[in-house]
């Protein structure tokens, strides 16, 4: 995939499909410690993402992801609709109105997008949310060459960052209202980041 | 699952379809985004108050529109609050030269949503404020947790604010006149069984038949801690204590009793609770002037009851006797 | 069983006393006899309308005493109709010259207890008498069963009877009131769940996961027919069916339409079935010019709905948005 | 046991003990056809009908038979409180002021009950409710020919005839709202009936 607008489409996409391949399970991992309504949200955002898209697909990666953000911001809702817009909307600055992005474009992203998620939610490592997804997928993404390597590092790390939440007390969002009964479950939103960038590296290939 | 319902993703918006048409006579409502108004809105020169939160807690916040509380209610998916642009088209539908006052739950979601509109609406040029109710005393109150939910005090800030609007007060005034209300309004809640929200089919949690939930919120979150089912004598004093002990309220004080069901719980059943707590707040030399009972803030159909405690002086007693004319709350309208 | 209750024995005066703190500006309440009475009864000059029946339909008929609606009611032991002395006491204490209408809801128990008080306040040289309601279209209504079941068209027979004898209306004229509203009133529920009664400890019946009561009373009878669960749109029209076509309501008719939870269904299924009924009544060329919506007349805490429709004419339309000061309605007072 | 004040008072306080032991049964049974209260509301009479015994024991057969009537009458509600509270009173009518009772009386009585019953209730045999019970007990005590034996006749035909409810679709009460759907069930004012009957019998044996 070369990282043109299209490219990016065409992760957004793949990144719909899985997440309504796993709206089940993140319903499940949010019923555990949250709400229940992680899964159906974020499928609810990313429906309306590829609904968007297939109208017509803006001319440059930046104008893609700033789709993705306001789409996400006026669809999803809790917790996670402002959050992931606002990775987008600030994943879409850092890019600005280049029509391919490389790896360092990529990376560049990614740390702002793991800045906005920090900026509104004010979670920090540890705090058993997204950012413990997000922020070993930026520090490994750095060390990828280009953008599938960058992607495919982001993706493992996630998930590695997103297993490491199951043993954490949360200090953040719903699931934090539980105090230790929160710790032995997986958290939803860190799940659902590495489900995404999995979908990322997965179309990048 | 068993519900009256179509596809779950249209719970919301069917409802609302039936709401509009039961109270014509005091609501408009907007659709994409979703947004219950007064039927006269805009009130000129009036500050207008504006609430909304997930949906599955009515008759929060839409029961709550109409003359003496709220202007507008922005209902989310249920239990999922709404996004920054129907927030935004109810303070484009309400807002005056005079403002408007955003009544926001203590939750992540909430306050990030509610956040974005309040800037966009001062990007317009509109003098917005909102302020965040966290009255739950179950969840410690502390940097390292998203802090203390918003809860049954929600349903009195709503109508205290929305008397002092209604009686001209400015916006300065009104929102001093909330955080003072935030500042002595307490709660606490227990669950004796899981709501089911429609699109997950499945109760939010389990409870043995000899378990309940105390320290529950209002969105099927697991409570702070399940203990073993006891008789209501002890329960609601547990309930009380935990409330009157936070704050602290004291003997002599003047409170605001609001005995709410969490919706599956019948009315005989929280009478009985509310006459337990009127007693013994009599006995801790606390004096219950106002009371409210029924179905307020409710978590679908669970079953459970909340106490809130609000402390009296003689505005708010003023304030909470005025006229006020919704579809839940009504009285000398 | 759960439930938020003491001695399951006490949990109708327990809730009484909740009730009496709660509501002591409306009402006054006397116990053994339990009575529930407006606090300025008797109205002298003022036809008394008295009702009652076993509790667990609460707000009926509790919540319903006050000004332009009752005078007193009657609460019997949970789902059990009261006995004629505290029918007796409820007359004592409200029945002016200008006699007493008693509003019974077509049950066995109900009509020999309450037709047993009527005698014993006739011997006193009361005007008293009676009339029974049987407004649910799902009991076939023959001389060879108890008749038709009194549900939801109480709660508006209440309303109605309430207003005339508020207005003046001699006993006579509310009496025929009372028939001619019974005459043209019909209803039918359902239920998704069964209630517990405290006594019992368990459900009265038990449901599979994917059926539902069709036809349900409201003592956790089962109702008439099991059927299974289908989506709201196709229930809510069987339901409508099955009242429309029973008095029948044709085309060009005015009614009041009353959506009813049976406790346990939230407010947000009870508006979206209230949107059906109201778009499949307008598709009929029935024209809905009242509503009611809400947990009126209730199962303690089954899940389930009724809808009842009361034919209008202009009287009936005045008598209904005429003021009512009670717990549970209340409008221009 | 002779037929004296004391005599019916011992049979209410059997009777009283027989209906608290089957409190639970009697729900049940009103659980399935009815509305599950028939235990507990009987039971509430009985005590209180043994509470006002304690107090003091009225003069005669027909004044003990007369406060149980209104005992049953102020406590028991629904329709089972109304319709043997009308089965006492006209007992106690129907016996007069005698100081003891013989069979004759005993027989009277019962059949005073039945008439009270049917006159109240309306139900005709076959109706599926304790006129089921009560119909054939009074037949039955006619041919006995000592109190004993009246009551031991008319308990052991009210036994059968509570039995034959079972199969009988139920015309009137709360169980005549289930159709086709209340056979198969035995109805509990029959059951009841049977135990009361039961109940006075061994007492006077
Ligand atoms: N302050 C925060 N910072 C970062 N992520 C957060 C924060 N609060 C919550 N989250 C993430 O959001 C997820 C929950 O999202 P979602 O269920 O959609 O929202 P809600 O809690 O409002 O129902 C959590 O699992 C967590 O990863
Ligand atoms: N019309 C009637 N005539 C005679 N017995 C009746 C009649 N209606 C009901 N019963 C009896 O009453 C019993 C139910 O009593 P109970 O449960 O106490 O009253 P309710 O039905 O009001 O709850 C039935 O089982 C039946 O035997
Ligand atoms: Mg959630
Ligand atoms: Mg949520
Ligand atoms: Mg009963
Ligand atoms: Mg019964």
């Amino acid at each position: 995939m070369s990282c043109t607008a299209n490219g990016v489409a065409a992760a957004l996409r793949a990144a719909a499909k899985v997440v309504a391949e796993h709206r089940a399970e993140l319903v499940e991992l949010d019923r555990a410690i949250g709400d229940g309504d992680h899964g159906e949200n974020l499928n609810r955002g990313f429906a309306a993402i590829v609904a968007s898209l297939d109208a017509a697909v803006p001319d440059t990666p930046g104008a893609v992801l700033k789709l993705a953000a306001t789409t996400l911001i006026s669809k999803v809702g809790g917790a996670a609709g402002p959050l992931y817009g606002t990775a987008f909307l600030r994943a879409s600055t850092a890019v600005g109105n280049a029509s391919e992005l490389d790896a360092a474009a990529v990376v560049a992203g990614l740390r702002a997008a793991l800045e906005g998620v920090q900026a509104r939610g004010k979670a920090v490592e540890g705090d058993k949310t997204m950012v413990d997804a997000l922020l070993p997928a930026v520090a490994a993404a750095e060390k990828g060459t280009d953008v599938a390597s960058v992607l495919q590092a982001a993706a493992e790390a996630a998930a590695r960052g997103a297993e490491s939440t199951v043993d954490l007390v949360a200090r953040k969002g719903r699931a934090s209202y539980l105090g230790e009964r929160s710790a032995g479950h997986l958290d939803p939103g860190a799940r659902s980041t590495s489900l995404l960038l999995g979908a990322f590296a997965e179309a990048a290939r | 699952m068993k519900k009256v319902i179509n596809d779950p993703a249209d719970v919301v918006t069917e409802s609302l379809r039936g709401f509009a048409a039961a109270h014509a006579d005091r609501v408009r409502v907007q659709y994409e985004p979703d947004v219950v108004v007064r039927a006269d809105a805009p009130v000129a020169g009036k500050v207008a108050i504006i609430s909304g939160g997930g949906s599955g807690h009515e008759p929060l916040h839409a029961g709550f529109v109409g003359p003496g509380m709220l202007d507008a209610a922005v209902p989310g998916a249920v239990f999922t609050s709404p996004t920054p642009d129907a927030v935004q088209a109810a303070v484009t539908a309400t807002t005056s030269d005079a403002g408007a006052l955003l009544i926001v739950k203590n939750y992540t979601g909430d306050v990030l949503n509610f956040e974005t509109a309040a800037e966009l609406a001062a990007a317009e040029g509109l003098d917005v404020r909102s302020v965040v109710i966290d009255d739950d005393v179950a969840v410690a109150d502390s940097t390292f947790t998203a802090g203390r939910r918003g809860v049954g005090g929600t349903v009195l800030l709503e109508k205290l604010t929305g008397a002092a609007a209604a009686r001209g007060d400015s916006l300065d005034a009104v929102e001093a006149l909330a955080r003072k209300v935030i500042g002595q309004v307490r709660s606490i809640g227990v669950a004796l069984t899981a709501p089911t929200v429609p699109h997950v089919g499945e109760p939010s949690f389990s409870l043995a038949d000899d378990e309940i939930e105390f320290g529950i919120g209002i969105h099927g979150e697991p409570g702070r801690e399940r203990i073993k089912i006891e008789p209501a004598n002890a329960l609601v004093e547990r309930m009380l204590n935990a409330v009157v002990e936070d704050l602290p309220f004291a003997e002599g004080d003047r409170v605001l009793l609001f005995t709410n069901s969490m919706g599956g719980t019948p009315p005989v059943e929280l009478y009985l609770a509310h006459g337990i707590a009127e007693r013994l707040l009599a006995d801790r030399g606390i004096a219950v002037e106002r009371r409210l009972v029924g179905p307020y803030i409710t978590s679908l159909e669970m079953q459970g009851i909340s106490l809130t405690l609000l402390k009296l002086d003689d505005e708010l007693t003023e304030l909470w006797d005025a006229p006020v004319d919704t579809a839940a709350l009504r009285w000398r309208a």
